[in-house]
């Protein structure tokens, strides 16, 4: 046995594909956890399937696993992918568009049968034929070495055993990379503990793929990648969702509020309800509604009653939810209102990314009713901006819509945890007397504009809420013309008095005139450009991120005119841009995409390069 | 927040479930709680002005509400009205109670979450044969079929009075109004056959102006456990006046209520003389009790976990117009939504902190740089 | 008897008010009659309490209704009464502040009983003290001359009798300007046909009321406004819903297709069931659906089965329809969605106008949903408006929102019949044959990029549609990006290229540095106020109204940079100015008013002056 | 437009009001419409292809109504599916007529739009229980109040499938789903209650893998006039595979279909040897035939009016797990909402032209100005 060549690399986009019956999502995972222990800066994707299960082999029932890992800084998953990894013919053909050119495609060749190809669409074996002849193939007979490898384990049939492939694959691709064998095989024995037979056959089953790689002859070259330069701390990884519950459930410890969840289950937004469910333990209530405008309602009645209340969906749920939305606001109480993004109109494509809900978010609601808006941009960040937009709802007694996508939501990267005491406080100043004299005005205001949380329960504070037009200060339904003026404007102005901070601006030398301004998911891109693009091209340009979406920070017009030109990247058909040109009539330039995937490095990279190249 | 527990909710105190508490009124005056001084009508009895037509059904409602609340001896802030859109809708103004007047056809989904998140409070809602049953029936029926503790009454008066006088889901058929020139054509609900149907746990009706047997029913519907269904024949003296004459007005009533009374015989009239006994083919029939015998008739049983004597007393009647069974229908217990978890959620609550908080976001893999 | 002065009048503003029960709304549509007859210009405006029927004599109760009439040209019913009718003091206490200062002041001194004063909440008796000394008071008993006058009819009592006091107020404002008794006392000749005791009543009280004019020493002058030229032809008073109504039959007599209404009651919109359900003669068929969303869908299930669908609305229902219109935003059925809008947010005022949804009808559902939006400017103009809206939605296949208000909906003015066969016609072109080969393509387009439409009972031309995303063509369901990319940007252009005509401008001399720019039910006040002020001031200033609001007039950007201002004056905060200052650039000013009241003239005229006085 | 009637709706030909047909494969087959070729089942089956889980009971239910449309004599174009989202929803791109799959929970509303507007097509709906009863029960219960004439084939697998599996409302309580991973706390429906309870004038049961039921029961509901509501026990074998086994399984089934056939006593076993009989109390209960005679058991009678009795079959089994009726617990004749209206309009619209608008829009009163 030769030995093999040691590459360094600097950053590596491996995807996994496969059918969904053959454990890609479950591949992933575990390299992405080999690869965190490594110490690289890793951003992952899966991509599943529309379908709950195709009939094996079709084209339509392929499940990916993307990982982006690298020795420094990494912001997305990664746009192209450097391998492939193939278990059937369905999941080369759905895949290797995306795949860079040159790039290494590794299949399970004994997936490759006739009828195999045929269900997949292939006239002819493209292992075969010089379809792949742009790429480093690797024809891999996994199945049957997985099966070789776990012959004689007990109660194992070769039919269980070939259920095994991913983790030959995942053990080769380990191999490859110098993953560390050990979380992977810790994690096989830990999870089929009560179930020998299958725990031996998935460790036979990694450990030859592992040991394919070192001595089969087809693989000359192994690489390493260093470990990241990261902060000091301690990390996870987390996707979207996850972080998203998280800081909800921060919020609620940092406000002693109870949290309630009423939800109807959509894609992607079930997740969360999913997530939220299984943590009783802090208290946690949830409810799956009949509907999303029971959902809603079900929030508003918990809010009224003092939790920190919450309901989540996607796109067709907000337009559900909007007249109770409108309703919250004219109660003016707390109640954050999720909406995970999915690609639209209608029913559109489920799950597939888009974030084309901004408008709806600011307007969608008959009538004059502001809201503040707020955007997570990372799946990390999905925690932080759960706990703004639960400061926000709670201080200023407001619905606040959060923004997330079903890219943030399903894709991964480390997340350095927070030390928790350095979370925001967040302080209901629950109403506990009368306010004047000795009667309780619901609409007394605060300095924030604010009106008192007077929960049912507290003595003296008794009190009627509801949709009809209210007079200031005393609550009681009025038609007065001058008081809806009053409270229209009031409504408008309290909203737009939500302190926001000032957005950031990476202007390395300060001398950019090109702006690239973001908000959502599409921060990763915008920012692994710029870096790439500065540090490759030396172009010059500034960077910066919404988080807030209403009220805008208070610099956002003196940055946008600090700059030549704004380009606003969005998957949508450029809602921001709409916002900024209306508000600072600033002739910023629109960048869409609308094809459901995410903004990708190279479609920033290529904008910027369009007008600075 | 109030700490007070009462006997109106929970087990603890107040009616043992087995006791419904029909006719017998004052029974649950008695609470536990430390009420300072004996309530009265007035403390349930906003300033707001009411705002009803003269002469509406809704009045009379109110005023036995108001009158009857004291007696449950549960201070009036731990007591919570939710009301949807529709005249009926009104009510929450008047009663001096926490209340939320929602969007139209939602007030059982926003008391549900009301009732959930805080079982030590008494939930009610108000709501109209629109509102509850046209564009808020859904809501309606998971309520019920989910048993959350809440007390629901439907002021149906067989129109949408708000909207000045377009038919509603209970309207009879032909009904001529402002949207049906020509006579509509839907064919109406009787609620408490949908109630039934919906798994509904405590289903009764009443009569807007019968201050003593609203008064009952309203007793026996916050004695139980779990979603009460109340119906309350209300008459729209503007928009639909008279529409239930045959059990409302003098003369007629007496004739042709049939009052439903757990465990006794169904009789009905003046004098007793009518009943309602199962005749040869299995079917409900009314009879003279002269002809059949008093021990023919059928006897009431509302706590039957089986629904179907309930169903065949309500489609007795396809409408108030001829005799029909006031009373309740069905009270059964069985598991009560949301609550007994909300408390218990509530207690792990208190049971955590930053460092639960710490631990949690520690869980799964984690990794340290230094 | 003395001879009375007559006066010479340009225009008049009366307002009669009193309970709810003391039929203001017929003494005012009367009048209006009489004044029609006499070929005054004029507009009206009721203004009905918020309750079903308040207690008798509170300030809630109140119910009014104001005409506005002149010897020329007019548009609005006129910002402040010259004359007001009070039949209590609930009518007086709630409606002086509107009354211009000088005005005229009739009341029924009968009602003002100690009772009613306290009612209404007066301390004192506001005829006896100093309340009304900058007013022209006229104490008339109405009550007691009405039973006076009725006495011996047939079959009347007192009660009866008392209840004709409107018809006595009718007949003494008649006699005050002049108005025919004929057209007054045939209505109610043929009105109380079958019941001769409250006919004869309801004439003596009108004969009472107008020789009380002509004889009482009270009234010393009674007044003259002459015709109004108007353009020749056929006229008849209209509000807003009539016409709309009859807009929509039009739209089916002229395309063959057959009107479908499902709605669900709401103020204001129940209105047009209420007119439409009469009209079975036209083969409309309505349907009073159980909310909102099933009205949408009904309409969208008769839209593919070929009809001409409706669906009508105010705002809490276009909240809850969003989802369903998105929907057809993906079928790209024709449908029209109408909203009449009123005060929000939430419930509002639901009696009030406001036109606070111009942006949740262009964005106000998930994802990129654009549609065409329509809005109509005055009650005649609804007719056009729905006819233009129906084009719009069969010849392009999409669903349009067309929007009306309050204000519109309920105030009337004189309409000149259009000549039917002018009207617009409007081709379905069904599909009826196989569009490729023998295939039938359902997303094949024409030029317009417009899409087939194939209604069930055709052969040959089975396909399904629904609301994810299609391939384009096929209608098969796609999940390619490219697909959903040229879609969604598909979808844009096929409204953008909707042919909508110039907006017209109105700028007598050419040498306007302002231009007013309206959309909806201010067109009256907007164009009043601007003859006014170039007649009174010579002030130089153009005027233009949109009808499209997406999308807009080609025109539109070049006439915004023709003026050195552009004042845009909603109720709301904002909307139009947003969309065009996004769209354009262009800073226009914003006037705002948010009250719950329509626009005055006045209050267009106090802006204009504010920048060119 | 066709302008083709044939035997389907309207009284005009076709199976007579009366007969509704159970249990004679093939009457309903003879179509007076023009129909030139027989229709085979090919010519339903569109060439989309399926995408349903690998055994989902969904295949079984689709190659059924693909195999009995034919029957219908109706041509294809005639026939219109409407679907709401969930796999059940899929179902109308499989079926070769004219389709619209609709947003959640809307079919019912949609497909009203549909069948009133164009009384001349046969319009089917296809939901799940999720679609149907959670977020579209109100439409459902409307339908079915009006009776429009639609067919609504609920396919019902307790769970949701299309979102990977959280509980329904037809779930039992205390199921464990990734939305209630400590065990829901939702009483369910019972979906047959639940639609006699709102008036349904056809209410029918059967089970996805039982082809000649499934046939049997869709003949009946296509000969019926208004609304007919079938729901279809359907396996979800990826997210509750077994719900059924009970009244589904081989070896199972047998024993606990309970087969409701018109004018038979209730008989079932795989001898027949237990039966449904009302006991002394007037309930009806699970009898021995041996024991009890013959005589003693309950005639089915769908066509009662009163649906008292088919309210109580229904409720013999709270859950499929146990004996439980299979086949058509009502059937009766009520008017049918629309369908009559809009011939009528269409009618009305033909006479209608440029003059009588000109003479709308002058009606009332005009003056003219020269
Ligand atoms: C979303 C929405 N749709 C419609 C309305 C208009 N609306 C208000 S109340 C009502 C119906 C009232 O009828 P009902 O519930 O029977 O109450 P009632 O007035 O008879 O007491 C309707 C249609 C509304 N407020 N909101
Ligand atoms: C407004 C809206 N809410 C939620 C969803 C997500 N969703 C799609 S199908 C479904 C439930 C499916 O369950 P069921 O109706 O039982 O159908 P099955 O998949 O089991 O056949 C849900 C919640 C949606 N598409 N639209
Ligand atoms: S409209 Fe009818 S229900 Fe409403 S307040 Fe008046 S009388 Fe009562
Ligand atoms: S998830 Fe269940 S219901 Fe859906 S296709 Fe798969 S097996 Fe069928
Ligand atoms: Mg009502
Ligand atoms: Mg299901």
């Amino acid at each position: 046995m030769e030995e093999k060549t040691l590459e360094k690399l600097d950053r590596v986009v491996v995807r996994f594909a496969g059918d969904s019956g053959d454990g890609m999502q479950l591949t992933g995972s575990r390299f992405t956890d080999a690869t965190a222990v490594v110490g690289n800066d890793l951003a992952t994707l899966p991509d599943f399937p529309a379908e709950i299960r195709a009939p094996a082999g079709t084209p339509h029932g392929v499940s990916a696993f993307q990982i982006h890992f690298a020795s420094r800084d990494i912001l997305t998953p990664g746009d192209h992918p450097n391998v492939l990894v193939a278990m059937n013919p369905a999941a080369l053909i759905t895949q290797l568009g995306a795949v860079e050119k040159g790039g290494t495609v590794i299949v399970n060749e004994d997936g490759f049968s006739d009828h195999n190809l045929r269900k997949a669409g292939y006239e002819s074996n493209p292992l075969e034929d010089d379809s792949l002849d742009d790429y480093r193939l690797f024809r891999v007979p996994m199945t049957s070495m997985t099966v070789r490898a776990t012959e004689g384990i007990d109660g194992i049939t070769r039919r269980d055993a070939a259920r095994s492939k991913n983790l030959f694959a995942l053990g080769l691709v380990s191999w490859m990379y110098g993953r560390p064998t050990e979380p992977s095989t810790n994690w096989i024995e830990k999870k089929f503990d009560d179930d020998p037979g299958v725990r031996d056959a998935n460790l036979a089953a990694f450990r030859a793929g592992y040991n394919f790689g070192e001595t089969a002859e087809l693989l000359a070259v192994h690489y390493e990648i260093e470990a990241a330069p990261a902060p000091p701390g301690t990390y996870r990884n987390v996707n979207g969702t996850q972080a998203l519950a998280y800081g909800l459930i921060a919020a609620s410890v940092r406000s002693g509020l109870g949290l309630f969840l009423a939800s109807y289950p959509i894609t992607p937004a079930s997740e969360l309800l999913h997530a939220l469910s299984r943590h009783r333990r802090f208290g946690v209530h949830t409810i799956q509604a009949e509907d999303e405008i029971a959902a809603a309602n079900m929030a508003l009645g918990a809010a009224f009653s003092g939790r920190l209340a919450v309901t989540a969906t996607s796109g067709p749920g907000m337009d559900l939810k909007a007249e109770t939305i409108g309703l919250a606001v004219a109660m003016e109480l707390p109640l954050i209102v999720v909406d995970i993004q999915r690609a639209g109109p209608s029913t559109g494509m489920p799950t597939k990314t888009e974030a084309a809900d901004l408008l709806m978010a600011l307007y969608g609601r008959h009538g004059e009713s502001p809201l503040p808006v707020v955007a997570a941009s990372t799946p990390s960040d999905c925690f932080h901006s759960a706990i703004e937009a639960a400061r926000i709802a709670v201080t200023h007694r407001t619905p606040v819509i959060l923004l997330s996508d079903t890219f943030l939501a399903n894709s991964s990267e480390p997340w350095k945890l927070p030390d928790v005491d350095s979370l925001p406080e967040i302080d209901p100043r629950f109403a506990t007397e009368p306010n004047e004299g000795d009667r309780f005005m619901p609409y007394l205001r605060d300095e924030r504009l604010a009106r008192p949380w007077a929960v049912p329960g507290t003595p003296g504070l008794r009190h009627r809420i509801g949709g009809l037009e209210k007079e200031d200060v005393t609550g009681n339904i009025s038609y007065q013309p001058e008081n809806h003026d009053h409270m229209t404007r009031l409504r408008a102005e309290r909203i737009a008095r939500v302190e926001v901070p000032d957005v950031h601006v990476d202007d390395p030398d300060g001398d950019a005139t090109l702006l690239v301004l973001g908000w959502g998911s599409s921060y990763g891109a915008i920012e692994g450009a710029a870096r790439r693009l500065r540090r490759e091209r030396g172009l010059k340009l500034a960077t910066a991120h919404l988080r807030h979406l209403n009220p805008l920070p208070g610099n956002i017009e003196q940055v946008l005119r600090s700059y030549e030109r704004v380009l606003v990247p969005e998957t949508n058909m450029g809602q921001l841009s709409k916002v900024l040109r209306a508000e600072y009539l600033v002739d910023v330039e629109s960048y869409t995409k609308v094809d459901g995937l995410p903004i990708f490095t190279r479609d920033v990279m290529e904008q910027v390069e369009e007008r600075l190249g | 927040m109030s700490e007070r527990t009462n006997g109106h909710h929970g087990g603890n105190g107040g009616a043992p479930d087995a006791d419904l508490g029909f006719g017998q009124p004052g029974e649950q005056a008695i609470s536990d709680g430390p009420v300072e001084l004996p309530l009265s009508k007035a403390d349930f009895s906003s300033d707001q002005e009411t705002r009803w037509c003269p002469g509406c059904g809704d009045y009379a409602i109110l005023a036995s509400v108001q009158g009857f609340m004291p007696e449950l001896g549960i201070p009036p802030e731990q007591i919570v009205f939710v009301t949807g859109i529709g005249c009926a809708g009104r009510f929450v103004y008047y009663m001096d109670t926490y209340g939320m007047h929602g969007i139209h056809g939602r007030a059982p989904a926003l008391a549900t979450g009301v009732a959930t998140s805080r079982p030590d409070l008494s939930v009610w809602v108000v709501s109209g044969d629109g509102d509850a049953l046209s564009i808020g029936g859904n809501h309606l029926i998971h309520a019920l079929r989910r048993n959350v503790p809440l007390k629901i009454l439907l002021f149906n008066n067989q129109i949408y009075g708000l909207t000045k006088g377009q038919y509603s889901p209970t309207s009879e058929e032909g009904k001529v109004t402002k949207s049906t020139p020509f006579g509509s054509q839907d064919h109406p609900f009787n609620p408490v056959s949908l109630a039934l149907g919906a798994e509904a746990s405590f289903v009764a009706r009443t009569v807007d102006t019968d201050k003593k047997h609203v008064a009952e029913t309203l007793r026996a519907a916050a004695a139980h456990q779990g979603t009460a269904f109340v119906e309350i024949y209300q008459n729209c003296n503007v928009f639909n006046d008279g529409a239930f004459d045959a059990v409302r007005a003098k003369g007629e009533k007496e004739r042709n209520q049939i009052r439903l009374e757990h465990g006794k015989p169904v009789r009905f009239g003046a004098e007793d003389e009518r009943g309602v006994a199962r005749g040869p083919d299995g079917r409900l029939e009314l009879v003279d009790v002269a002809t059949v015998g008093a021990d023919a008739l059928v006897v009431h049983d509302a706590e039957r976990r089986e629904p179907s004597l309930a169903f065949e007393l309500a489609h007795l009647a396809a409408r108030p117009t001829a005799p029909t069974p006031i009373g309740i229908f069905r009270a059964v217990d069985r598991p009560v939504y949301g609550a007994e978890l909300s408390a218990s959620l509530d207690e792990a609550r208190a049971e955590v902190g930053t460092p639960e908080l710490e631990a949690l976001l520690h869980s799964g893999e984690t990794w340290t740089v230094s």
